[in-house]
């Protein structure tokens, strides 16, 4: 039983375009030193030891056990475990990893953008868990206009981390409590944190507002 | 013409003391203040202001002539004519109060028989001047801070009348003038008489005064700066300068009932007259110490000015000396000799406000008035009727005057240390933190 | 009857209904002495009662995250000082720190040790300004002068070791930039040879102060369970009686060579923190003195190159910064330059707290409890 | 002649302030002429030589009830009720009344003083001080003194209660 | 000097206008406030009175009614306190229910 989830690794690999090299986005600032090749870098390095390895503990077996295909990857990545889950029922596999796994505290919740991918952004969410000493990441998958359930209910701290990330990246989370921008005005146009959100641009656009001129930038 | 002239004949010395303290006093408020930073800065291991004349002497004079030529800004929705006129009030209450104070046997513009109540009473109107500029300045920190200062200054006036009947039991008048007459005939302060009467009046003195740790109507840390948040420049000035002359009222008040106003310390020991002489010569020290610095000052201005600070302090020392010298029934004498007594006496509360300010933490609103209500009243009436019965002990049944008195006073104590203990066993007010989220 | 007038305020996940003639909203801040910066409070007000109140951030946003993402790896170190610029010194080591995790390099152990040095003075430093202000705050006007007198030795050691007194950049990814100067060690223990007893002065005037003790027990109470739901970190979780410090679970730098004990609260007070971070500086101090009787020597710098190019993938790695838990996480795609680097803010983490803390409490508690809180909102706000 | 100024000066404030107090539109403003109007009178108890009163008027009118007149038009100030009609309907019936009363008044004071010896001016030699009010009234009202202070602890204790605010805000009013 | 009648004018004035403030004010607490202003005339008689007849009697009445004002005040602040928490409304016109 516990062998199965293992053994479709390999195959859910690809088709979640996980993340390193592949997908790799270009940002329209820095086109010079972007390999944007299928893989150049790992071999360019000597053989770095391909980090992100497949992970499977007895955590993993248990929570592909209870949520199954949810559980899309579990890998980890210098030393620290990441559990790739379906956006969906990312709340369920939260509360299960609180009051299971006892992962009590929710230590940072962000988004990661990756515009070339069919699901733009990775959602991560840091876990940490007191009684074990442990900490988890578990990584969802969510497209542009996707919903994403809300981790508030779940966690309190989630509350203003979500906020931000809705702030940053547009991400907008179901049954938040209070979705509104938190570090920039309510007025703000745009996302800053997505990877086409250009700063010059940003700039050049306030300058010409506010002071008349043309931005030397 | 004439009638006019006829009334103001016996009215001229007492006209020249007001119109002295009129003009000294603004000059006296700022070097309290430059004392008070001094003072500060000593505690709090620095050196406070040093660049404006010499360790910063010219200060004061420096301050008011920025304040003087600021903008006088009246906030756009406020109330014009009571923001105009509100720290007109504060000023006038307490200067008004000044002029029943008994600065030395001479020195003193009325002697009314109801000197101590007219005082208290003319010094209880500067909150108007505090809660009408707190409203007129259309402001919540102000209003907040006008409303916390009434509340404040009207509950504290109870524990201090109740501490000042503690010493008016004892002296058997009003009078300012008589209380210190009543003082040197026991031949003792009546301070050590009704020590639980005398600290809360100190305590509750400070509270009525506004100043830490009671300045919450002020308090920078949570209303800006309370009712005085929208006050600047001259108007501004002119609340400070109220303050600070209601510290001098309430200091005097202190001063005189607890201290013995003018008396020197130990006025009926002969062995103490040595004592007569030591204003003049702390006078002639402080004379040597500005010579010998002045020279050693960096800029020429600076040296004189504290040659001048030297000056000054050798015609103070001339002046005691000379009222030394003089017989002892001499008006001259008693009178400057008293009026430096009582002055360095007032020096010696408004040093302690000073202290007190820059060593403890400030109450919270709550607390500030638990402590009033709850601690200092019922104390102080325990006080009151300690000191009273003693009295009626001491012209009933003849006992000695101090046994009486010092039965009061543990009783009193006694209670204050239930109160103490009843209010310790309550769990501190805890307001339900959180417990509706 | 239907006269009764009501009125609906929203707070952050609550609707409550109150009387209207009985609610006063009051804004603190962004200009406000005492909220410690840019921070602006909302308060509902029953009186002087708070029934509810909204943190409004971001007026020091300045977009450090994305910054990073235009800035390659060692180009972007200097940015993090001015995130929390009371503690730059932590700050550098978390970044270089994750950094070299991403790297997967080893650092020297001389520079571990200098490392935790610098840092625990930092901690140090922090604290006292946080007791400095926290103090004024309640009115005490007098200790922030003796911590700033102590602060400023810190400062000046920094000085000397790097030139910069606040926004010290003092470390380098791999290890150290600088060897430390001559006399170093004998500044540090001057330092702390009497440190303990200046500890003991601050205490002298508040710890058993009457006043202090009313104006900080029972303040702003948050439970263990709140505050481990709350994601809050550091004194402020500690205070509230969770026994947890980076510094033991996840040893980092050079820490796991020292003696020292975590300090733990047990009502999750004002005044418990207060104690937390008192007993914090104490134990800092012993670190230090352990750590400065055994310097390693040997090189500063690890096997680092000049062009930085870590390979995809990401890591978290977190310190116990004076604040709480400063994590940061960061994506590489392989280049020289991070394609993110998330930084988990302690302070902005904390701060969410306030509102739990605050609710029940009087207008002159919630400065108390902004300050015990120990914000510096360059970081809540990056 | 100072007597007569000082009598006349404060008749006259005291008198200008109370139309002011009863005519102006602002609550606040007109608790500020109240107070000048008190101040005025308590002028006049001093020129009466009633010292102790003139203090009383000062702390308990001026200091207490004053400040607690100011503290609630603070609380209840609304800006509503400045814009709002400040005179009832009844306003010039009541002038009319309130006039005829006073000439009513005014008749029987100028035909009675004459009867009454008014106009004669007041003995001079009334040393009334502190002590002899204090001693006639513990001595000869000794009974109202009592009865005073039990109204003044009913008025605290009622005046708590009305101001303790009710916890649950009645759903019907 | 002056004739006692003149504080008797005086007095009546003052009771006249506070008379008037009464009756025609919708304000409570300037109609609290005009009651002040007669309880006021009123001690100028007494204390006139008191003058005029050498005795100190008129004092302590005057006194009684102060004690008597500052009751008064107390109660009727509180009352005004209480209603305008639960009626928003310091009018005496609007005051016209018999229970809230």
């Amino acid at each position: 039983m516990a062998d199965e989830p293992t053994s479709k690794q390999p195959e859910k690999r690809p088709e979640t375009s996980e993340g390193q090299p592949p997908a790799r986005e270009t940002s329209a600032q820095k086109p010079a030193e972007k390999p944007a090749g299928e893989k150049p870098v790992p071999p360019k390095k000597e053989a770095p030891p391909a980090w992100p390895k497949p992970l499977d503990n007895e955590m993993v077996r248990r929570f592909r056990q209870r949520f199954g295909d949810a559980i899309l990857d579990a890998l980890e990545d210098r030393k620290q475990a990441i559990l790739v889950v379906a956006a969906e029922r990312l709340r369920e596999i939260a509360e299960y990893a609180r009051d299971e796994e006892q992962f009590d505290m929710l230590t940072d919740l962000t988004a990661v953008d990756w515009p070339k991918r069919e699901k733009r952004f990775d959602l991560v969410v840091n876990l940490y868990s007191f009684p074990r000493n442990e900490r988890l990441r578990l990584k969802a998958a969510v497209g542009e206009h996707d919903q994403p359930p809300s981790l508030a209910p779940v966690w309190a701290a989630a509350n203003w981390l979500e906020r931000e990330c809705f702030d940053m990246f547009g991400i907008r989370f179901e049954g938040h409590p209070d979705l509104r921008r938190i570090l920039l005005p309510d007025e703000w146009v745009g996302h800053p944190l997505r990877k086409d959100y250009d700063i010059l641009q940003q700039d050049t656009a306030w300058v010409r507002e506010n002071l008349g001129i043309e931005s030397g930038q | 013409m004439d009638a006019v002239v006829e009334f103001l004949k016996p009215h001229l010395l007492p006209l020249l003391w007001a119109v002295v303290i009129v003009a000294v006093l603004p000059l006296v408020a700022g070097y309290i203040v430059l004392l008070e930073r001094k003072v500060m800065a000593d505690i709090q291991a620095r050196l406070g202001p040093m660049r404006v004349g010499p360790h910063g002497l010219l200060q004061p004079i420096a301050d008011a002539l920025k304040l003087l030529l600021k903008e006088d800004i009246i906030p756009a929705n406020a109330d014009k004519w009571i923001f105009w006129i509100a720290p007109l009030i504060s000023v006038t209450a307490a200067m008004l109060a000044l002029s029943a104070m008994p600065f030395g046997p001479v020195f003193q513009i009325a002697d009314l028989n109801v000197g101590l109540l007219f005082i208290v009473a003319v010094s209880s109107l500067g909150i108007f001047g505090i809660v009408l500029g707190g409203w007129s300045s259309n402001s919540h920190y102000a209003l907040l801070g006008a409303l916390r200062s009434a509340a404040q200054v009207v509950s504290y006036e109870v524990a201090v009348g109740m501490a000042l009947v503690s010493g008016l039991l004892l002296a058997g008048t009003l009078s300012m003038r008589k209380m210190v007459e009543a003082q040197a005939e026991q031949g003792v302060w009546f301070a050590f008489l009704v020590p639980v009467g005398f600290f809360i009046y100190l305590v509750a003195g400070i509270a009525e005064l506004n100043r830490a740790p009671f300045d919450l109507p002020e308090a920078e840390s949570e209303l800006v700066a309370g009712y005085m948040t929208e006050y600047s420049g001259f108007r501004w000035a002119l609340y400070f300068l109220g303050e600070y002359t209601a510290m001098i009222v309430v200091s005097g008040i202190g001063t005189t009932l607890f201290l013995g106003g003018w008396l020197r310390p130990f006025p009926n020991v002969a062995a103490f007259d040595f004592l007569d002489y030591l204003p003049a010569v702390l006078f002639l020290a402080l004379t040597g110490y500005c010579f010998y610095r002045a020279p050693k000052q960096p800029v020429p201005i600076q040296k004189a000015v504290m040659g001048l600070f030297g000056v000054l302090c050798l015609g103070i020392t001339a002046a005691l000396g000379w009222a030394v010298t003089l017989p002892a029934e001499a008006v001259a004498r008693a009178g400057i000799l008293g009026a430096f007594w009582f002055l360095a006496k007032v020096f010696l509360f408004l040093y302690s406000f000073m202290w007190f300010r820059f060593t403890f933490p400030r109450y919270r609103f709550d607390q500030l008035m638990r402590l009033g209500w709850h601690f200092l009243i019922p104390v102080s009436l325990v006080n009151v009727m300690g000191v009273g019965a003693a009295l009626v002990l001491h012209r009933q049944a003849g006992w000695p005057l101090w046994q009486g008195l010092v039965l009061g006073t543990v009783v009193t104590l006694a209670v204050a240390a239930w109160l103490i203990l009843v209010r310790q066993r309550r769990p501190v007010a805890a307001p339900s933190a959180g417990g509706e989220v | 009857m239907a006269e009764t007038p009501t009125r609906h305020v929203h707070f952050p996940g609550m609707d409550t209904t109150v009387l209207g003639a009985d609610e006063i909203i009051i804004n603190m801040g962004p200009q406000h002495p005492s909220t410690h910066g840019v921070l602006r409070v909302k308060l509902h007000l029953d009186g002087e009662k708070v029934i509810g109140s909204e943190c409004i951030i971001g007026y020091l946003h300045r977009g450090v995250e994305k910054i990073a993402e235009h800035r390659s790896y060692q180009q972007f170190a200097p940015y993090v000082d001015r995130m929390d610029y009371v503690a730059a010194v932590s700050n550098g080591l978390g970044y270089c720190e994750a950094v070299e995790k991403l790297l997967e390099v080893e650092v020297p152990p001389r520079a571990k040790v200098v490392r935790t040095i610098l840092t625990e003075l930092q901690r140090i430093a922090s604290h006292l300004l946080w007791l400095g202000t926290h103090a004024l705050d309640i009115g005490a006007l007098t200790p922030i002068f003796y911590c700033f007198r102590e602060r400023e030795e810190i400062l000046k050691i920094f000085e000397k070791y790097c030139g910069a007194r606040l926004t010290t950049h003092a470390f380098r990814i791999g290890g150290l930039q600088y060897e430390v100067y001559d006399g170093f060690e004998e500044d540090v223990k001057r330092f702390l040879a009497d440190f303990d007893r200046k500890i003991d002065e601050y205490e002298a005037l508040l710890t058993t102060n009457r006043i202090w003790v009313e104006r900080t027990k029972g303040i702003g109470v948050l439970s263990a369970q709140d505050a481990i739901a709350l994601g809050v970190t550091g004194p402020v979780l500690r205070a509230s009686g969770v026994k947890w410090d980076i510094r033991k679970a996840f040893p980092y730098a050079a820490y796991d060579r020292y003696d020292f004990e975590i300090p733990v609260g047990s009502n999750g007070d004002t005044y418990d923190r207060y104690l937390v971070r008192m007993e914090e500086m104490r134990q800092s101090r012993r670190i230090c003195l352990q750590a400065i009787e055994d310097i390693p020597s040997g090189p500063i710098l690890g096997k680092v190159g000049k062009v930085m190019k870590p390979a995809p993938g990401e890591v978290y790695h977190s310190i116990e910064a004076p604040k709480g838990e400063l994590g940061y996480y960061i994506v590489s795609d392989g280049t020289t330059q991070p394609y993110r680097v998330r930084i988990r803010p302690p302070s902005f983490i904390n701060l969410q707290a306030f509102d739990t803390m605050v609710r029940g409490h009087l207008v002159a508690d919630v400065v108390a409890i902004i300050g015990t809180i120990d914000i510096v909102l360059g970081e809540v706000d990056r | 002649m100072v007597e007569q100024f000082t009598f006349y000066f404060f008749a006259a404030l005291a008198v200008i302030s109370a139309v002011l107090v009863v005519t102006v539109r602002n609550a606040v403003y007109s608790a500020v002429f109240l107070i000048t109007t008190l101040l005025a009178t308590a002028g006049i108890f001093l020129q009466l030589r009633a010292e102790f009163l003139f203090v009383v008027q000062i702390i308990l009118y001026v200091g207490g009830i004053m400040v607690l007149f100011v503290f609630v038009v603070m609380l209840v100030d609304l800006d509503v009720a400045l814009r709002q009609v400040q005179f009832n309907r009844q306003k010039w019936v009541a002038l009319l009344v309130v006039l005829a009363v006073a000439g009513q008044l005014v008749f029987a004071l100028a035909l009675g003083s004459e009867a009454l010896g008014l106009p004669a001016a007041a003995p001079e030699s009334l040393e009334p001080n502190t002590e002899s009010v204090g001693l006639r009234l513990f001595e000869s009202y000794m009974l109202p003194f009592e009865i005073a202070s039990i109204l003044l602890l009913v008025a605290m204790i009622g005046a708590v209660l009305l101001g303790k605010r009710q916890k649950p805000p009645r759903s019907e009013a | 000097m002056i004739p006692t009648s003149h504080y008797l004018y005086l007095a009546l004035a003052l009771f006249t206008i506070g008379v008037l403030g009464v009756l025609t004010r919708r304000n409570v607490i300037i109609i609290l406030m005009s009651i002040e202003l007669i309880l006021n005339a009123v001690n100028i008689n007494l204390v006139a009175f008191a003058r005029h007849f050498g005795s100190v009697d008129g004092q302590i009445f005057a006194i009684f009614v102060v004690t008597a004002a500052a009751a008064e005040a107390a109660i009727g602040l509180g009352i005004i306190i209480a209603f305008f928490r639960n009626r928003e409304t310091v009018l005496a016109d609007e005051m016209d229910m018999l229970k809230w």
